[in-house]
């Protein structure tokens, strides 16, 4: 209607949001179909890398968001937002790392892995938006259920749960402590592995 | 001990302690000496005693389980080939080797939060600018925490002033209340005799109200019904129009009662008892 | 220092801004001139002229901001009208609290919670099928009264109203969370002490 491109709609839409969108809205919006978004947004990739532009479109949470190249982030911190410098403690990375590759979880198996209650650190990350309550375990007491959030995604700068590395490339550590040699048989190992999806 | 200036707090509880001794004793984890294990743990959990005897409670269970384990150990075990025969440290083993891999797991996520933290959003929102401008509510992806955050504000929240028309100065009487009540019931056809009193209400307030009332009641204006015996009490017109009013109805902005003036709602110091009496 | 020349790293940073950017702090941040900066967003802007972005960059109360170029602001517009279907104001947000944890409620009572009118929220909420009515209460005048709806445990993902937590948990986690108050540096809120509450 304008007599733009797809690309450069594709381009306003993501440039004026500094939230992902996904390519289902832009499509909507645009009156394009999906299939069209992805084309636009890889030949605008294809641009900014040419060109050697500062940002590229990125597929965060299920979406599309501009994200400035890693390169330049002395010059972007503590310019916008979010300052870059607040990192999560070791104690909510691994009980994040455990929340996200066990969900939904309930606290008391995060203790048991970890050794330690987690109450406080699953509150600080359901405040930082990055867990969140999914229901209740069928088990006695039907404690609460926790899963992690499209922020969560966002945060770590992931487009799924299913870019977290595989089980696969979890084993080499295994096999790394295999080799000192091994009492227990491999399909014992194994079990503890398969839950990991 | 070497590494005595190892800082106690650094350890995110007994398994992460644990995997530190294990590393650094080089021990394989599939065939662990736990006398040596137990020994060295017990060392530092004393340390850590001697420091934060709160922080020590994680630590100790732990230690209790290692010397468990140890004195298993030390039980006769009957014939050498018993295939029922478990290793009391498969369980144990089966534990660490599970954190060990949420640590990698932890390890990898610091490097993808390092990355991301490095390409930074779009600053300022052309959309969310437009929204305002246009005045349309900004709007969030909500999750059940902002849903329970929602619902927690609100319980921890006083409960909110009621929807009260403040007029500065204005002088409370029974004739004027009345007229209030009137003007409300006009537009309700009941309401609540508790939210004739807003929750700051003075004194004098509430009994130039309830004298209004009583005269309303005496005049045959209204009727005073009430839900049970301790139930809330509702005051109500006297003439009822059929209940059952049509959804759109309720839904009418103008039906609301908020925005209803309340007329003679005041502060304390400006009642004048003289205009009552 | 990271080898993009000036352009590059002026683009950085005003895409990362949250607010217009006065040159003076450009060139101070990306160790430049004044004037170096001023060349450096001439040269963007040709750049983004000449091969059609969507953007450009605008002096805008006393500093530089991107916009989107006004022929296409119909799009940018439309993301923010748009309302999402997965998204909720504020208010609609507390009202839909209420009613999931006082259902069924009447439209009275979920005012008097919240001191504010909710005729035109409990309508879009029964728009968008979050909430529905579920009768009417035995008392005087009989008001309708309000439910949530299986959509509003679909959008929750959750299974069941049970997996709400309840009143008594919610202390719990509030608590803590005024406890922990304005800490939002992970760092600090997430240290091994506080995991032991």
């Amino acid at each position: 209607m304008s007599g733009y491109d797809n690309m450069t709609v594709v381009e306003a839409m993501l440039f004026a949001s500094s939230e992902p969108v996904a390519a289902l809205r832009l499509a909507e919006l645009a009156g394009m179909e999906q299939e069209e978004v992805h084309t636009a947004v890889a030949g605008l990739n294809e641009h900014y890398q040419s060109s050697a532009r500062a940002f590229r479109i990125m597929k965060i949470s299920g979406g599309y968001q501009y994200r400035t190249v890693p390169e330049l982030a002395e010059y972007v911190r503590g310019l916008g937002r979010q300052s870059g410098s607040h990192k999560l403690s070791p104690a909510a990375l691994e009980t994040l790392a455990i929340v996200a590759y066990r969900q939904p979880i309930s606290r008391a198996e995060v203790e048991k892995i970890r050794g330690v209650n987690p109450v406080g650190v699953l509150k600080s990350l359901l405040e930082k938006k990055l867990v969140t309550i999914r229901g209740r375990a069928q088990v006695l007491g039907r404690p609460l259920l926790y899963g992690t959030t499209p922020d969560f995604l966002r945060y770590f700068g992931l487009s799924d749960l299913e870019s977290l590395p595989r089980e696969s490339e979890l084993e080499v550590l295994l096999s790394e402590q295999e080799a000192h040699g091994s009492a227990l048989s491999a399909a014992e190992s194994e079990g503890t592995q398969q839950e990991l999806v | 001990m070497d590494d005595y200036q190892v800082q106690l707090d650094v350890f995110e509880g007994p398994m992460d302690l644990l995997v530190y001794l294990i590393r650094k004793h080089e021990i394989d984890i599939y065939d662990i000496p736990i006398s040596m294990l137990a020994e060295q743990y017990l060392e530092y959990v004393a340390r850590i005693e001697k420091l934060d005897l709160e922080r020590a409670g994680d630590f100790v269970l732990m230690a209790s389980t290692l010397l468990q384990i140890k004195s298993r150990l030390l039980l006769p075990r009957g014939d050498e080939g018993d295939e029922d025969w478990e290793d009391p440290r498969r369980e144990l083993v089966e534990k660490i080797v599970e954190y060990m891999q949420f640590k990698e797991i932890a390890g990898h996520m610091r490097r993808l939060e390092d990355d991301s933290t490095r390409r930074a959003e779009r600053g300022w929102s052309e959309v969310e600018y437009f929204r305002r401008s246009e005045e349309l509510e900004p709007e969030i992806d909500a999750t059940v925490n902002e849903l329970i955050l929602a619902f927690g504000r609100l319980m921890l929240r006083k409960p909110p002033p009621a929807p009260v028309h403040r007029v500065a100065r204005e002088k409370v009487s029974s004739a004027k209340r009345a007229r209030a009540i009137r003007a409300l019931l006009n537009e309700k056809e009941r309401v609540l005799f508790a939210d004739l009193l807003p929750e700051d209400s003075s004194r004098m307030f509430i009994v130039v109200t309830l004298v209004a009332l009583l005269e309303m009641a005496k005049r045959s204006e209204i009727m005073v019904d009430q839900a049970g015996s301790f139930g809330q009490l509702w005051i109500a017109r006297r003439k009822l129009k059929p209940v059952g009013e049509p959804l759109d109805n309720d839904c009418d902005p103008r039906d609301g009662g908020s925005d209803a003036d309340w007329g003679g709602a005041d502060d304390g110091e400006a009642v004048d008892d003289k205009e009552y009496q």
